[in-house]
């Protein structure tokens, strides 16, 4: 097992954010977590990333306790997340965001393989590495948000929403990338509003609502059952 | 684009002239007094401006300070100026009771007299450099760190807080004392003029009229503030380090995800700054040598002016303003009226705030999510 | 409901402690110096209410505070200066004049600029200005006509009331001449971005410390006597004056704050684009917010001047012009509550108690003890020792729930949970 | 229900030309719409084609490079937001911008003060005209939010509520400002299918209540398809095309920049791919 959720409990002050939330996610997986707006989604992954104090429960990554970790050390450990909204350093160019992401690596060469694995995953960057951040397009954007995320040679990528605010032909590509990126070998956490595009690519998914686990199973399940496809896919 | 219901009187009013025109007439005004004399005694005008470039280069190495803990923190870090005074008050006793500057003559007693004073004359600022980063990031730990996440201006006044702290602590008798302290410098003065060539002005004798007169510490200070400024230059935009403090200046949520020590990275930011200023306090007391706990204040205010005329959270900017407030300020004493030098700095600041309301190096308008 | 027992239990409070004090000082049980400090706490709290109605529910970061109450202070000074020690009204009736002819220039500059779309505010400042020049070059000219009859009848009163009246309106125009000169000066300045507003605002109170260290030459003010301090000035301030001035303040506060006016005045602070897109005007309320609290203010200003008879420009030096900043902030910012309190634990701390504890020979120690204090305070509890607290009269009441007269038939949320699919 | 498109009546608003350049990007370019009364138009594109860009043109948040934006026959350029308000237009944000801190009873008085009907003098004094209006302004608005079902609420600190209530107290205050034309900015984002449906019959019902017309930027094409009488769609600051939502779906244009081959289609393959990899 690559990581280990056991029981956590998160709070923003009073409110009660993450209640007893418990799952995994094995080598090579892609396991999506889909729930609606203020389910817990993205707090379950700042909490991961380490961004967040769970006030109790544990986070195990490949053996090891990491629910104390500060941040920056876990990124070394190799999970890295591309944040929601794509949070591109705005006033850093294409290659400066770059290898922002590769903070953490301190071997010239590897660096060079990544970057190089990134340009081919998306040669759009290349061609722009030079321009600031601020200037690329929402799609671009998003592409050098993962790619950011790669730099740092992660095991486990954790995607907060990457199909938010593309358009349906962006959105398209951008999981085709996000498959080809597990198919190399990095599992993936995948969060995701967009629930029929998150089930489609992911192997296993949980359901968050309100802070707690309700549903888990295996994505073509989850995408068969009645429950889900009324609240998250839209079916009549 | 123009309204259907313009009137005549509208029309005249819509092209926002009369804004304008008093900013003209102000400019002009001021053009006009300071260029009047300046033609009529045009030796005086140039002391005028190199004495203000000396002053402005001053300016400039605090006000970086000033711009570089904004640009990270958002936070205008009033105690700047007390680091500063620090940093004079460092070199004052390095000078005075250690006499640190002397060391490389006492050590390598074969050393060329100018070497020696040099690296001596180096040693001193950077250990007034070294104690102010010191300093600098201690305040940050016990005082801004614990509040990153409280309103801003709890920061705020924590800053000022410690910035009287420093001033009256430094007061106290068995620190620096409340009094006025002669400063002795590491070097001696040596002056020269120009008229007819450049020469060397002989000790004790008077300037010939009509000469312009400059120091050795004229150089001195551009040169230091010049190679510490390219220095800064490079770490912010060629380092991993620099590169780090502007995605954390940018976002630092974000930062963090990437691996990036956030908290190392602020601290950093402080202590460059607080080198700086360290510098700045040494090069300051040279120029003007006096040293007493008050002497932070005003100089830090300049320099704040200054950060914010060019833009606060501009490297360059900040560079710019110093050099401007210098001339403005030296002009001002000298054509206008000396006691409303602070005055006419600040009003300098407004009018151009009013222009361009983030600075001359501020970003312009951006598109609003 | 209880608004009117809590506006009861109000008042009777500062009645108790109005006369408590003042019966303390009567019997000489309070000492001057106790006594004055209270004045000062009270002062304080005016200056204070003022900036927090501009930071706190406006949100407008203003260091500008300082200068207001140095225009104030001096305005006032000078107003009853003349009156006691060259024994004429001339103070009075000019600044009256300059005051109103001066709100008349603005509010013709104002229908005009009304009527200019797409004024910028540099031009529309520019325009205000000249109304001002004009009005006030008008009201010198016209005052001096006025001066000899104005200050017979007030020689007709009996001295301790004529005295008194004086005082009285000195005060008062104290505030409004502040007021005024906000008006025009937050006129552009209000238009900067939050933190380039505060900077802006804290030059302006460096420009007022400076003309006032240069009054008598600069000015003209030669009673002012410039950086070598104002003396001559009556102590006309009493614990009741500062007193029913302080109660007044809080009450307009007050009403205000629980009006759709002080509604619209917060929302700028909460969201100026959204207060924007709800129809509300950010720029007046801004400039009304700011006039007001420089008014206040100025009032402020004006009581201190006549609380020790003597004015030095190094009072209104911008190092003190944090001294608001910080009670405000201590207090808890939008909390007018909070504001009284911290004004009057400052004075009665920093300016008394730690007079007394602090060691003989260990004065200077007072302004190093007094930001380790405030640091601790800062670290302990940053939103301030009252956060948005209110005392009962202060704070507002909710309006009784809504009874649904008729049915509606709203879009009702169905809610059915997940949770039974686990 | 009516065909507005094809009614003689004159537009609501009506747009021609407009352009906005940020430091020589355009952002729009050449934009003309019209809007007829009644009518509930869509706003589509992808991010950064410049939709919300044309919300601030047309609350004055922004003032245009060049173009005209009439309403009800006035020129609105040169206007304040705040007077664009006042006239009748009134918007709805994407990130929603509720006065947080207060509470849901005040977030809609605050709506009610253009119309406050008391001066400040009689708000410092608390006279009978201040009992008298504030007494009615509060009555009117407790009353509004009971028709959004959220008078028992209306003590509740805003920044509190749940996502839901949020973008439903956002649109409830923007109609408290009683707009003729609302501008809602991607009421849907961040919402799951069950919240979307509950909004798309929230804003019919407002729409039959309050006798408004809509403009509607939104990501979900299911909304957009949904509800909206005509679309237009944007792409990089121009309008790429126009029409029902039926013609926009067979639009090649706005396939290929936009629409691309449909989700169902597209999660199909993408199941396929994935079996291939696994």
């Amino acid at each position: 097992m690559l990581l280990e959720v056991q029981d956590l409990n998160v709070y923003y002050g009073a409110i009660h954010a993450l209640q007893g939330i418990s799952f995994s996610i094995n080598q090579g997986e892609i396991v999506t977590l889909i729930g609606a707006n203020g389910a817990g989604k993205s707090t379950t992954l700042n909490t991961i990333s380490g961004i967040l104090r769970p006030r109790s429960g544990k986070v195990i990554f490949k053996d090891r306790d990491i629910t104390l970790t500060p941040a920056e050390e876990i990124v070394r450990l190799g999970i890295c997340q591309s944040p929601e909204g794509r949070k591109i350093f705005a006033t850093l160019t294409v290659m400066e965001n770059l290898e922002m992401g590769a903070f953490t690596q301190t071997d010239k060469n590897e660096i060079n393989r990544s970057l190089e694995r990134v340009f081919r995953s998306f040669p759009r960057l290349k061609e722009r590495q030079n321009q600031l951040g601020g200037t690329l397009s929402g799609g671009e954007q998003q592409m050098l948000a993962i790619g950011r995320a790669l730099m740092s040679h992660p095991q486990l990528l954790l995607l907060d929403e990457p199909s938010m605010g593309l358009s349906p032909i962006l959105v398209e590509e951008i999981f085709n990338i996000i498959q080809e990126i597990n198919a190399q070998g990095t599992s993936i956490l995948l969060v995701e509003q967009n629930a029929q595009m998150a089930l489609s690519v992911a192997h296993r998914g949980y359901v968050l609502e309100t802070g707690r686990i309700v549903l888990s199973g295996d994505s073509t399940d989850l995408m068969n059952n009645p429950q889900v496809a009324k609240a998250y896919l839209g079916a009549h | 684009m123009e309204n259907e219901r313009l009137t005549f009187i509208d029309r005249m009013i819509k092209g926002k002239w009369i804004g304008k025109l008093l900013l003209t007439v102000i400019v002009l005004f001021a053009v006009w007094g300071v260029g009047n004399k300046a033609i009529h005694n045009p030796q005086l005008f140039i002391q005028q401006i190199i004495n203000g470039l000396q002053l402005g280069f001053v300016y400039a190495l605090i006000a970086l300070g000033y711009t570089m803990v904004y640009g990270i923190v958002r936070l205008i870090n009033f105690a700047h100026g007390d680091v500063f005074m620090v940093g004079a008050m460092v070199s004052y006793f390095a000078v005075g009771s250690f006499h640190l500057h002397q060391w490389p003559a006492a050590a390598f007693p074969g050393l060329p007299n100018f070497i020696s004073l040099l690296i001596g004359t180096i040693s001193v600022i950077l250990l007034s450099m070294a104690i102010c980063a010191i300093l600098a990031v201690t305040i940050e730990r016990i005082a801004y760190k614990p509040l990153r996440n409280a309103p801003r201006i709890s920061a705020l006044i924590t800053a000022i807080g410690v910035s009287f702290f420093l001033e009256y602590f430094g007061a106290l008798p068995f620190v620096f004392t409340p009094n006025f302290i002669t400063y002795k410098r590491p070097y001696e003065i040596v002056t020269w003029y120009i008229k007819d060539g450049i020469h060397r002005l002989e000790a004790g004798k008077a300037p010939p009229q009509g000469g312009i007169l400059f120091s050795n510490n004229l150089i001195i200070i551009i040169l230091v503030t010049v190679l510490l400024l390219l220095s800064l230059t490079y770490i912010v935009q060629k380092t991993k380090i620099g590169k780090a403090m502007r995605a954390s200046a940018y976002d630092k949520p974000t930062s963090r995800l990437m691996g990036i020590n956030v908290d190392g990275i602020i601290s950093i930011t402080f202590a460059l700054g607080a080198a700086l200023a360290g510098a700045a306090g040494v090069l300051y007391a040279t120029a003007y040598p006096q040293v007493f706990f008050w002497m932070g204040i005003i100089p830090g205010l300049k320099a704040f002016i200054a950060a914010v005329l060019g833009g606060i959270g501009s490297i360059p900017g900040a560079f710019v303003g110093a050099l401007i407030m210098g001339q403005a300020e030296v002009l001002a004493a000298g054509y206008i009226s000396t006691p409303m030098r602070d005055a006419i700095a600040f009003s300098i600041l407004i009018l151009v705030l009013l222009v361009r309301p983030t600075g001359i190096y501020g970003e312009p308008e951006r598109e609003k999510a | 409901m209880n608004t009117q027992r809590s506006t009861l239990i109000f008042w009777l409070v500062f009645l108790g402690f109005l006369i408590l004090i003042q019966a303390l000082i009567g019997t000489g049980l309070l000492s001057n110096f106790w006594a004055t400090l209270l004045k000062i706490g009270a002062v304080m709290s005016i200056v204070s209410i003022g900036l927090n109605l501009i930071y706190g529910f406006n949100g407008q970061f203003s260091l500008g505070q300082w200068g207001f109450y140095a225009i104030g202070a001096y305005t006032a000074a000078d107003i009853t200066y003349r009156w006691t020690q060259l024994h004429n009204a001339s103070g009075l009736v000019v600044v009256l004049l300059v005051v109103l002819l001066v709100s008349l220039a603005f509010f013709l500059v104002a229908k005009i600029v009304s009527r200019l779309r797409g004024l910028d505010a540099l031009s529309a400042f520019t325009l205000y200005l000249i109304g001002l020049l004009i009005a006030a070059i008008l009201a010198v000219m016209v005052g001096k006509g006025l001066i000899a009859p104005i200050t017979n009848i007030l020689n007709l009163l009996p001295a301790e009331w004529a005295i008194q009246i004086v005082f009285f309106l000195a005060v008062i125009l104290g505030g409004c001449i502040a007021a005024e000169i906000s008006y025009i000066f937050g006129l552009p300045v209000l238009t900067l971005g939050s933190d380039y507003f505060g900077i802006a605002t804290l030059g302006f109170t460096i420009i007022v410390k400076v003309l006032l260290d240069n009054s008598d030459t600069l000015l003209g003010f030669t009673e002012m006597k410039g950086a070598r301090g104002m003396v001559g000035i009556p102590k006309l301030t009493s614990w009741i004056w500062v007193a029913v001035f302080l109660i007044a303040v809080l009450v307009v506060t007050r009403n205000l704050l629980h009006s759709s006016h002080g509604r619209a005045m917060i929302s700028v602070r909460e969201d100026e684009i959204a207060a924007k897109a709800m129809g509300i005007n950010v720029a007046q309320q801004k400039t009304i917010t700011f006039v007001l609290g420089s008014f206040f203010a100025g009032l402020a200003g004006a009581l201190y001047a006549h609380v020790n008879g003597f004015l030095h420009p190094n009072t209104f030096n911008f190092i003190k012009s944090f001294d608001p900043m910080i009670i405000v902030v201590f207090g808890g910012l939008g909390s007018v509550s909070g504001t009284v309190v911290a004004a009057f634990t400052w004075a009665l701390v920093l300016e008394g108690l730690l007079r007394l504890v602090l060691p003989q020979g260990f004065e200077t120690w007072r302004f190093v003890v007094y930001p380790l204090l405030l640091l601790i305070m800062m670290l302990l509890r940053p939103q301030g020792l009252f956060g948005a607290f209110e005392f009962p009269y202060l704070r507002q009441v909710l309006p009784r729930p809504f009874q649904p007269r008729e049915l509606h038939q709203p879009p009702s949320p169905a809610d059915e949970p997940l949770n039974n699919g686990a | 229900m009516t065909t507005p498109s094809t009614a003689p009546t004159k537009a609501l608003l009506e747009i021609k030309g407009l352009t906005k350049e940020f430091g020589g990007l355009k952002a729009v370019n050449n934009f003309d719409m019209d809007i007829y009364p009644g009518e509930l138009v869509g706003l589509i594109g992808p991010n950064g084609a410049g939709k919300t860009t044309v919300f601030n043109l047309i609350t004055g948040i922004y003032v245009p490079t060049a173009g005209v934006i009439r309403f009800r026959d006035t020129k609105l350029i040169g206007f304040q937001p705040h007077e664009i308000t006042q006239m009748g237009i009134a918007r709805t944000f994407q990130n929603i911008r509720l006065f947080p801190n207060l509470t849901v009873l005040d977030n809609v008085r605050i709506a009610y003060h253009i119309h406050a009907g008391y001066g400040m003098f009689d708000a410092i004094v608390h006279n009978k005209n201040y009992d008298r209006h504030e007494k009615a302004l509060t009555e009117r608005a407790q009353e509004f939010l009971s028709v959004f079902n959220m008078h028992t609420r209306q003590g509740e600190i805003a920044k509190n509520l749940p996502y839901g209530e949020q973008r439903r107290l956002e649109i409830a205050r923007a109609l408290a400002a009683s707009p003729q034309l609302l501008l809602l900015d991607e009421p849907a984002a961040g919402m799951n299918p069950k919240e979307v449906v509950e909004l798309m019959d929230l804003i019919h019902f407002i729409r039959e209540r309050f006798n408004l017309t809509i403009l509607l930027i939104e990501h979900q094409m299911r909304v957009v398809m949904g509800i909206c009488e005509r679309i237009t769609v944007m792409d990089f600051g121009e309008v790429i095309a126009r029409g029902t939502p039926e013609a926009i779906q067979n639009d090649e244009k706005v396939i290929e920049a936009y629409l691309g081959r449909g989700a169902a289609a597209l999660s199909q393959r993408l199941r396929e791919k994935r079996s291939h990899v696994a």
